[in-house]
């Protein structure tokens, strides 16, 4: 029993808990500064550690140990709040993946949607922040990053879904185990679903062409204008543990999740799906130029909606 | 006959006396000097009937008692007409020509800005180059008030905002 | 505690993120920077991001001579940056205000209103010399406590 | 906040290039109804330092309005100093002109692409466009020595000759850049998010570009045919033909069209310019005093008809030098652009005239029930966003 929830709590801490999924989450926003820079033709990160790998660490670090400034204006429990919340979400709807092996950590009937009242409560984390930090231009960004929510919640959520039908669950574990074992990845059998997906993503993470909530050229740095020092610290951290948890869920939920392929154990499986969709989220980033904000409202519910409902009504018919 | 004498013979059969000096510096130059009274219908007949169409800029300078005002308008990009006119400088009065040239509004508020020059009728004579904190009546273009002198008076006048 | 701000100290220099000010420059010096960050120089090798918001930035830098109108601007970001900040002067005008010094509207260098920590000279600097004005401010980084 | 106008300001600090400015936009909703300019955050007094000093000190100064159309002011500002004394240039050199001139053309002009591009938040294509202006700044650094003031007019001709092995870097040169923007024109008339947010934004009808005196590569958008080189041609213009590029687009991507087209027709002018140059000395020496006369230079910059006017009193300073930069002339149509648009497109509105000047982001909204000075601190901004939160 004693031995039990020993094992437990160090999963829970370091594999594949708390420590891996940072690593995880600082490599992969190393992956990612490294693959857009080599796609605009420059090198990226390259002398913090070997090749640069040690660059999001260094970012990390220094930020901790820079002065902390809480506005004047900002709201300081929101202000204080925000960011902790921003890291804690995405860390908590890991858990309920299942990465290392073909059931996650947590586990439970209908996980599926907790994940989703995690994505919105991080877009709520995001207007809050910005709307409550008291500069102007985080209030703008905060109301967009609000506004885009409501263009992308619907597909989102179907896209999601889908393939929960065939494999009549709503535990992401059983979703991609099943998936796993019929060899019938949701990439194959519900395409358009999996593209809706990634379109959503890209909006929720706000990557180009959606970073319409901190679009440099137009509202400075967006919605976390005013924080600095370890807030923006933990916000950047809870960035990269988004972009891993996206990264993921396109794995578990359309290509199969962690699977046992010869000897090669499930872990390395996964991650090697999971880099893939990184690399294809960090792809479609540097191919275009950022909507207006109207433009992404109006695309949303004309194309990215009815392509959602299409795949939906294709899944009834077939299943 | 060249565009530019075509354009010199209307101008003095027109204006006959009103306007002086006139005379072509060199191909696509004409100059020409008017008194304040005349410059507004020289302006008129020069953009309605000889098609002077674009304005480039109004350039003020201070000649000592009086001050200068040039006008350079443009015949289909190519003809330079510059029209000259003195207004006194303890009186810097003159009508504005936003009627005629839109654009014109923002060369003479930089006019305003650097030589103090009035323009009666101009909406908008707000400061567009000087920051905020510029003394008053201190206009740099002037050639009575030197370099030490205003750089002296900035850091007096400045300080406050 | 030593091996703290070591640490400290390792990750600062890593991770300069640069925040950029045209004082009233002639965008000369601007355009050099912004070349410094594109593929042929790609200064985020060494970490260097650019940064709009001066509450993410560590190091600031100073392009063009303060003009009466940027100055209190300039002074504001300044004051908005978090500690421990550094300030780069990018070009001569930056420097010393030449060739603009007798101009009426032209206060002079940035070091009249704060301390400057590397002067890039150059009328403009090549990225090359600003590469190396942060190379500069890294040593400076290293040996200084701050 | 419904129903009532909105005060917008624009300015003063960018994250990416660009010197200060401020713009005020009045909106209701998203649409802009009028739009205030308050220039003058580089107002550095260059006219007055100009009558300090010598004419060829004042060159050195004249190089520094602007960075990046610095050729274009010094030779401009030469031709009128030469007319003042009656010289004429040797004609190897009005080539050397043309070909420097262009040179800084294609420079300023891909410049304002990868701007364009970063103003829509492409910065793949910023990143791809400035790798390939490297190879502009070499030629320009071959030719001149420094890559961004290049120094090359002097009074009475230019400082340094082109020589065979020069001529025959730049010609491979141009073919490199030639194949690519080629390349990147074809990919900007495809790509459907550049599109977007480029066609049908920023309108400006061609009886406006004419009324409210906009100029180069802007009016040209509009389906005007005016460039001063072809107009009133100076340097060797009058001898290299050459085509005048003219869009019918009125819009954002007629803008990005005419700078794309006019690079490749520069690169055609520098060919022709190598071709057909005279041998022969390059320069002329002249006196440093000149006798009291007037004279008009214009010169299409990068940007625009550039104007300086000078008139000497027979000392070796200037009496008086005016300078009209295109940009200031452009802000006028500039503010008609930006009416009846909406707020997302004024940073790329903005971009379109390619400012020399210009700070597109830092959008403060600001309710307008009190109706308060205009100029506002961002202070003062926040502390009264903060009373409306109180209130509201």
């Amino acid at each position: 029993m004693v031995s039990e929830t020993l094992n437990l709590i160090l999963q829970l801490l370091i594999y594949p808990g708390f420590l891996f999924i940072f690593c995880l989450a600082f490599f992969s926003e190393w992956i990612m500064r490294k693959f857009v820079a080599r796609i605009q033709s420059r090198m990226g990160p390259t002398y913090t550690g070997y090749g640069g790998v040690l660059q999001p660490i260094a970012d990390f670090i220094k930020l901790l140990g820079k002065e902390d400034i809480i506005p004047a204006l900002a709201d300081r429990p929101f202000f204080t709040f925000t960011p902790l919340l921003y890291l804690a979400l995405p860390l908590t709807a890991i858990f309920i993946l299942p990465m290392a092996s073909q059931s996650a950590l947590i586990s439970f009937e209908g996980d599926l949607i907790f994940l989703e009242f995690i994505f919105t409560m991080l877009t709520m984390m995001v207007f809050l922040g910005g709307f409550l930090s008291g500069s102007i231009f985080s209030m703008v960004g905060g109301v967009r990053a609000a506004i885009q929510l409501l263009g992308y919640e619907i597909p989102f959520l179907i896209a999601l879904f889908s393939p929960s039908i065939p494999a009549s669950s709503l535990s992401i574990s059983k979703i991609s185990a099943w998936q796993a074992q019929n060899n019938a990845w949701g990439l194959w059998t519900q395409p358009i679903g999996f593209s809706v997906l990634v379109i959503c993503l890209l909006a929720e993470l706000e990557l180009l062409p959606f970073d319409i909530p901190e679009a440099e050229t137009e509202i400075v740095a967006g919605w976390n204008v005013e924080f600095t020092g370890r807030r923006l610290a933990l916000i950047r951290l809870g960035k990269d543990v988004e972009v891993v948890l996206a990264s993921a869920i396109l794995a578990d939920l359309y290509l199969g999740g962690p699977q046992q392929v010869w000897i090669i154990p499930p872990i390395i499986i996964f991650l090697a799906k999971m880099f893939a969709c990184l690399l294809l989220l960090g792809y479609l980033k540097t191919l275009f130029a950022r909507f207006r904000i109207d433009q992404v409202l109006s695309g949303m519910w004309k194309y990215v909606v009815p392509a959602a409902m299409i795949q939906l009504i294709i899944l009834k018919l077939i299943w | 006959m060249s565009r530019e004498e075509e354009i010199l013979r209307k101008l003095e059969e027109k204006f006959g006396e009103k306007i002086k000096g006139i005379r072509i510096q060199r191909s696509r130059r004409i100059f020409a000097e008017v008194n304040v009274e005349d410059l507004k219908d020289v302006l008129r007949y020069a953009k309605d009937e000889l098609g002077f169409d674009h304005i480039s800029t109004i350039t003020g300078e201070d000649l000592g008692e009086a001050l200068g005002l040039i006008y350079h308008i443009a015949y289909e990009n190519s003809i330079e007409l510059s029209i000259k006119t003195r207004i006194p400088k303890n009186n810097p009065k003159i009508v504005t020509i936003i009627d005629l040239y839109p654009p014109a509004g923002i060369y003479e508020r930089e006019v305003h800005d650097l030589l103090g020059v009035i323009f009666d009728g101009n909406p908008d004579l707000s400061p567009l180059l000087l920051p905020d904190n510029w003394p008053k009546d201190v206009y740099p273009l002037r050639k009575d008030v030197s370099l030490e002198e205003m750089r002296a008076l900035i850091e007096k006048g400045g300080g406050e905002k | 505690m030593m091996n703290i701000s070591s640490l400290l100290k390792w990750a600062r220099r890593k991770s300069p993120w640069i925040i950029h000010f045209n004082t009233g420059g002639c965008n000369g010096c601007d355009i050099e920077l912004l070349a410094a960050l594109t593929p042929k120089y790609d200064v985020e090798r060494f970490g260097i991001l650019l940064k709009g918001s001066p509450r993410h930035a560590d190091i600031l830098a100073v392009t063009g001579p303060v003009t009466n109108q940027t100055k209190d601007r300039l002074l504001r970001i300044y004051e908005q940056m978090p500690e421990p900040k550094y300030v780069i002067a990018i070009g001569t005008c930056a420097v010393s205000g030449a060739p603009f010094w007798d101009c009426y509207n032209v206060i002079g260098g940035v070091d009249k209103l704060f301390p400057v920590d590397v002067y890039v000279p150059g009328c403009p600097p090549r990225p090359e010399a600003i590469i190396q004005g942060f190379a500069k401010l890294f040593k400076k980084m290293e040996e200084e406590e701050r | 906040m419904s129903g009532s106008t909105i005060r917008v300001i624009i300015g003063p600090q960018h994250p990416a290039l660009k010197e200060p400015e401020r713009f005020i936009l009045e909106t209701e909703g998203e649409y802009v109804v009028d739009v205030k300019v308050r220039i003058g955050y580089i107002h550095r007094g260059i006219e007055k330092a100009m009558e300090n000093r010598t004419y060829l000190q004042g060159l050195y100064l004249s190089e520094r309005v602007c960075g990046i159309c610095s050729d274009a002011h010094t030779t401009c500002y030469v031709q009128g100093v030469e007319e003042l004394l009656g010289v004429e240039p040797p004609p190897r050199s009005r080539f050397i002109r043309v070909v420097v001139a262009e040179l800084e053309r294609i420079h300023s002009h891909l410049l304002w692409l990868g701007v364009a591009a970063h103003e829509i938040g492409f910065d793949t294509l910023f990143m791809y466009v400035w790798r390939d202006r490297e190879v502009v700044m070499d030629l320009l650094e071959l030719v001149s020595g420094n890559r961004v003031n290049y120094a090359t007019n002097t009074i009475g001709g230019v400082r340094r000759d082109l020589n065979d092995e020069r001529i025959q870097k730049i010609v491979k040169g141009l073919k490199i850049l030639e194949e690519r923007t080629k390349e990147y024109l074809k990919m900007i008339e495809k790509e459907q998010t550049v599109l977007k947010r480029t066609t049908n934004v920023g309108i400006l009808s061609k009886s406006d570009a004419i009324k409210y005196g906009a100029v180069g590569p802007t009016t040209r958008a509009s389906g005007v045919k005016r460039d001063v080189r072809a107009d009133d041609p100076y340097a060797a213009y009058d001898e290299i033909p050459f085509n005048v590029i003219v869009e019918d687009g009125c819009d954002c991507l007629a803008r990005i069209m005419v700078r794309g087209k006019e690079v490749l027709e520069s690169i055609n002018i520098i060919r022709e310019a190598l071709k057909r140059m005279p041998s022969g000395e390059i320069r002329v020496r002249v006196k440093p005093r000149i006798p009291p006369a007037e004279a008009l230079s214009r010169v299409e910059a990068p940007r625009g008809e550039l104007l300086y006017y000078i008139r000497s009193n027979g000392t070796d300073k200037p009496e008086r030098c005016k300078i009209r930069t295109p940009t200031l002339a452009n802000i006028p149509a500039l503010c008609k652009m930006l009416v009846g648009g909406y707020i997302a497109d004024v940073p790329i509105v903005l971009a379109g005239i390619d400012p020399c000047f210009a700070c597109m982001d830092r959008v403060l909204i600001v309710d307008r029930e009190k109706k308060r000075a205009d100029v506002w601190t961002l202070d003062m901004l926040r502390r009264y966003g903060r009373e409306w939160y109180q209130r509201h």
